[in-house]
């Protein structure tokens, strides 16, 4: 196993942690935050995937803009996800 | 620049849709006369188009080619995005144009003057725009871009009412369905690239041996198709959507289900046609009886307006889902019954746009004059709006399929050709029929008759002028449909039918 | 605090405003584009607004929708531009005029003046994005902000 | 002329002509059944008020929902589970989308 | 909804979808791929452009970037629609 | 080597937003799911394109070797982002309106519009 196929494993499988941890912390705050974590790992992904130009616009937008938007709409609303 | 006519009735809307919010800083009369230039413009370009392809076959654009008709790079693949359209594209085509001439109009007084017209207006715009972008182009990611361009305006449009709790939960629902929707049509698409390296529709067509992988993203493709085109176990968003939509933009909602529902006949009847099977078929048939079955009934039980016709608006998805699927099964063999059940479902897409608008329409002027749609408020208002009860009752009558109307029409055609497959879907699809005339009589009785009912507001002469189309429309589709079958429908249900060959040759030549 | 956050943000903004130009306008050369440089500008513009308020920006409100429009509508004007051949033609590129320079084959340093209509349309939608994105940011942070609470 | 109306279905055809000539004819039969009413029928006069089992009804109208009362009872069997299933939840419509694309799935690719 | 037919049919469309994943061409290796060979052998010669992906992006499939820019445009009017100040 | 591995990743990303938009109640963690699928398929489309020992597609000071990765499903995946931002957007917008109107973002509480 090469080093690049290390580091893509090792990527992809943060982002399925990231990603699990997004849909089970019930805290939304923490859970849109681990969607942008995961935003930045899949832009990790992306650039090791020879794809710098999608890396740069899921950096951009796909993790901070998205997480701003969510951030914005959960301060609005509540914090806590119902039981 | 006729060349180009297909392109601008997708890019003048587009720009025009871009344009109207900088218009409007103007003045209103200039934006109220931009949108109604653009909707002109495009049913020009739509009737062009339209008439150029029903006479001289498949019309095909190149997008960013040095020549329109330059399908092919040098090596014999298809690399630009392009539009195909032939005669069930320019059909769809023009029933949107048609529509959005009547809706328009209407709009521009039904919608109440404040901060939020010019951008529905907008929306309104953009939908229209995307809608031909479904039926017009030939590329499959551009199907999905313009898939998710009539989702996020339609549900814009949903929204409008946010004074009102039920409005932005019928949009947040539809948008969440719409975008599972759309997300699944791209993982099919992504599925399809990743095992032929091409979009290009036709040309995919070409590859497609039918491996495990291409099933699959058949199944995808239906799933997501289905849903957004309002068929039985997920028409959930549909009736909260038209309901809950300002009834001037229900109309382009009804037209964005049936793309949706022209996207799914092309991906089964061109994309996939080479390896159709019966099961495919029997599906679709067993979902469209769901859908007229279980929409009909829902529609008994309804207690406002909007909603009931909304209902009604699902079945009728049912009796086009019904007819071509018949055709669908009977293809594999080719019998000629197939082919008129499709006609019938086909032309079946039209009466609907054309009855289903006019109950919206007037469901909007009642509520114009009376301010609620709640049957059970309402009464009597035959007497103070007779021109508007008078439309109701003729549209009505043509969605329950009462005989001199279209809605017959089309119906007799799905009957008939379902009949030689198996009596039992004519018994229902019958049955359907008859269980809407009760329920739109029910509809009619509470709202328009009765002791007089009072009337607050007059009727403006737009209101009366975009009804009084739609009832142009039904009277002369239902008394003279021979003439609109043999010229724009058989065309169209053929482009269906036998027409994949013809449309592959039309873009990979010979 | 606040001054803290407020210094970084005068000192960041410009840089993320200059860094998203030079994205957009380095779009047909180096990984980026129009999108790209529009969000990362856009990303500066929702720092301003965590930094300053949302309110200081609220009379900015029409003139980012404005800007999107005139955005959208020099994309769209510039694939009409193409209407003599087919819409969305490329009819600068290796004209020898504005961005009409020739490139050879192969991996070479790169010229800005190529590319035809690329680098105009990679501005008008940087524009368009910039514009759009931070207006949705900034509508968030209005909504029932002032006449609500 | 005739083929400009003329549908043809596979078995025979539809013409809307003689259901119109014929649906004229019930018309004009109609008027003139109409026409012998009463003659002593005044427009404005009490006679215009509904009368409803022995008295004079104050708000006559039947209200749409309660048309067909008896029919949608006796449906009720059939139309409770089915407003039940449009249940306004949205993780139920996410759901079933589920089970159109597996049934699709497992009519396609096994 | 009955919670087995909700747990069966996501168990089926998950196993489905990953069983395609397994089922498709092996990772890393395109079958065929003229399409994007013709982008890289002539965006430099076409359009002269050296970042092929912006090439593909405002050129050759500069349509689906109106749609895209459409749907952005779109998105911004309706959340300035949803979020609008209602004038009482 | 690591085989199919990001396929099958993607379709666990897809599986995973599925999930959740059945399973939770709460319309932000809905919205959230949604994003999930989208990086799934956005993440699949990327990882089609790979070409083994592949450089990006960008002839500006590239290393003179190797072949390039397939550029078609990054271009289709630089739309998909900013459609995806768009729908997410505008489901926040309408979660939040919800919000206002009825105080809460329970979809169990949300059912005005059934029957």
């Amino acid at each position: 196993m090469t080093l690049w196929a290390a580091m893509l494993t090792a990527t992809l499988v943060m982002v399925v942690i990231t990603s699990v941890l997004a849909v089970v912390l019930r805290d939304l705050l923490a859970a849109a935050l681990a969607l942008g974590a995961q935003g930045l790992l899949l832009s990790l992904a992306f650039y090791l995937l020879q794809a710098p130009d999608v890396a740069i616009a899921q950096a951009g937008v796909g993790a901070a803009l998205t997480t701003a938007i969510f951030l914005l709409a959960i301060w609005k609303t509540r914090r806590k996800e119902e039981e | 620049m006729s060349v180009h006519a297909p392109i601008l009735a997708i890019a003048v809307p587009l720009l025009g849709g871009f344009a109207v919010p900088l218009l409007a800083r103007l003045h209103r009369k200039v934006r109220d006369l931009w949108v109604l230039l653009v909707v002109l413009f495009v049913g020009v370009c739509v009737g062009y188009v339209a008439a150029h392809v029903f006479t001289q076959g498949i019309w095909v654009y190149v997008l960013g080619a040095k020549n329109p008709q330059e399908t092919l790079a040098p090596g014999g693949f298809p690399i630009r995005i392009m539009l195909t359209v032939d005669a069930m594209s320019a059909f769809m085509g023009l029933i949107a144009g048609f529509i959005a001439l009547v809706a328009f109009p209407f709009a521009l007084k039904y919608i109440p003057e404040e901060e939020g017209k010019t951008l529905s207006l907008t929306l309104g715009i953009l939908l229209l725009a995307g809608i031909l972008g479904m039926a017009y182009t030939g590329d499959l990611f551009n199907f999905f871009v313009f898939l998710e361009v009539t989702s996020i305006a339609a549900c814009g449009i949903i929204g409008f009412r946010t004074w009102t709790s039920r409005a932005p939960e019928a949009a947040f629902k539809s948008m969440l369905l719409f975008s599972v929707s759309g997300l699944f049509f791209l993982l099919g698409v992504a599925l399809l690239y990743g095992e032929y390296g091409a979009l290009n529709l036709a040309y995919v067509s070409a590859q497609i041996r039918g491996s495990v992988v291409d099933r699959l993203s058949l199944a995808l493709f239906l799933a997501g198709l289905l849903m957004k085109a309002a068929a039985a176990p997920v028409h959930f968003w549909a009736p909260d959507a038209y309901g809950e939509a300002p009834a001037a933009k229900a109309l382009l909602l009804v037209v964005n289900t049936q793309v949706s529902l022209y996207g799914l006949w092309r991906v089964l009847f061109t994309l996939y046609g080479g390896l159709s099977d019966a099961g495919v078929g029997w599906l679709v048939v067993s979902l469209g009886l769901l859908t007229m079955v279980v929409a009909a009934l829902m529609a008994l039980v309804q207690t406002d307006l909007g909603r009931l016709v909304a209902y009604g608006a699902v079945s009728q998805i049912g009796y086009m889902m019904l007819g071509v699927g018949v055709g669908l099964v009977a293809l594999s063999g080719r019998p000629d019954y197939g082919f008129v059940a499709m006609q019938g479902g086909v032309f079946h897409m039209l009466n609907d746009a054309l009855t289903v608008g006019l109950l919206f329409l007037c469901v909007g002027a009642v509520e114009w004059a009376k301010g609620t749609r709640d049957l059970r408020a309402l009464g009597g208002l035959g007497h103070g709006l007779p021109e508007v009860a008078l439309a109701f009752l003729l549209a009505s009558l043509a969605l329950a399929g009462i005989p001199p109307l279209n809605g017959f029409a089309s119906k007799i055609l799905i009957y008939e050709g379902s009949f030689r497959l198996s009596p039992i879907l004519t018994a229902i699809a019958v049955l359907c029929s008859i269980l809407l005339l009760a329920v739109f009589a029910r509809a009619f009785q509470g709202a328009f008759l009765g002791p007089r009912g009072e009337v607050e507001g007059k009727i403006p002469w737009v209101f009366l002028l975009s009804i009084g189309l739609l009832v142009v429309g039904i009277l002369v589709l239902g008394l003279v449909p021979g003439f609109f079958v043999e010229e724009i429908v058989t065309p169209a249900a053929k482009a269906l039918w036998q027409g994949r060959a013809l449309y592959l040759a039309a873009v990979l030549g010979g | 605090m606040t001054v803290v956050v407020r210094t970084i943000t005068r000192i960041l903004f410009p840089i993320s405003l200059v860094f998203g130009g030079y994205v957009i306008m380095h779009g047909h050369l180096t990984p980026g584009g129009g999108f790209q440089g529009g969000a990362v500008a856009a990303s500066g513009l929702a720092m301003v607004l965590v930094a300053f308020g949302a309110k200081r920006l609220a009379e900015k409100k029409g003139l980012l929708s404005a800007l999107e429009s005139l955005g959208g509508v020099a994309f769209a004007a510039l694939g009409f531009l193409g209407l003599g051949l087919t819409f969305f033609a490329n009819i600068l590129a290796r004209s020898g005029g504005l961005f009409g320079g020739p490139v050879p084959y192969g991996p070479n340093p790169g010229e800005l003046n190529t590319a035809g209509t690329l680098p105009l349309m990679n501005w008008a939608v940087g524009f368009k994005v910039l514009a759009g994105l931070g207006a949705v940011v900034l509508l968030f942070a209005l909504f029932g902000g002032e006449n609500d609470r | 002329m005739e083929e400009t109306i003329k549908i043809f279905t596979g078995h025979g055809y539809w013409t809307p002509l003689i259901w119109t000539l014929a649906a004229l004819g019930v018309l004009i039969l109609a008027i003139l059944l109409w026409s012998r009413g009463r003659r002593e029928y005044k427009r404005g006069t009490e006679q215009e008020l509904p009368f409803l089992s022995g008295e004079k009804a104050e708000n006559p109208r039947v209200g749409a929902p309660h048309l067909y009362w008896g029919f949608v009872e006796a449906l009720r069997p059939f139309l409770s589970p089915l407003r039940d299933w449009h249940s306004g939840l949205i993780n139920d419509y996410a759901a079933w989308f589920l089970v159109v694309l597996g049934v699709a799935l497992l009519l396609l690719v096994v | 909804m009955k919670w087995w037919l909700a747990l069966a049919a996501f168990c089926l469309a998950a196993g489905f979808l990953i069983f395609g994943a397994v089922a498709l061409r092996p990772f890393g290796e395109p079958r065929y791929r003229e399409m994007d060979e013709y982008f890289i052998r002539f965006s430099q010669a076409e359009l002269a452009a050296n970042n092929v992906v912006t090439a593909i992006v405002f050129d050759y499939r500069g349509y689906d970037t109106l749609g895209e820019a459409t749907v952005l445009f779109t998105a911004v009017t309706g959340v300035a629609l949803i979020l609008r100040r209602l004038k009482k | 080597m690591i085989g199919n591995l990001p396929f099958v990743v993607c379709m666990i990303l897809v599986a995973l937003g599925l999930w959740t938009l059945v399973t939770k109640r709460n319309l932000i963690k809905l919205v959230i799911g949604i994003g999930l699928i989208e990086s799934g398929v956005n993440l699949f489309l990327v990882s089609l394109g790979y070409v083994r020992g592949g450089i990006p597609p960008i002839y500006t000071y590239a290393p003179a070797d190797g072949p390039m990765v397939l550029p078609t499903p990054q271009a289709l995946t630089l739309t998909s982002i900013v459609i995806g931002v768009a729908t997410t957007a505008l489901m926040l917008a309408f979660a939040v309106v919800i919000y206002r109107h009825k105080g809460t973002l329970d979809a169990r509480k949300i059912r005005d519009l059934r029957g």
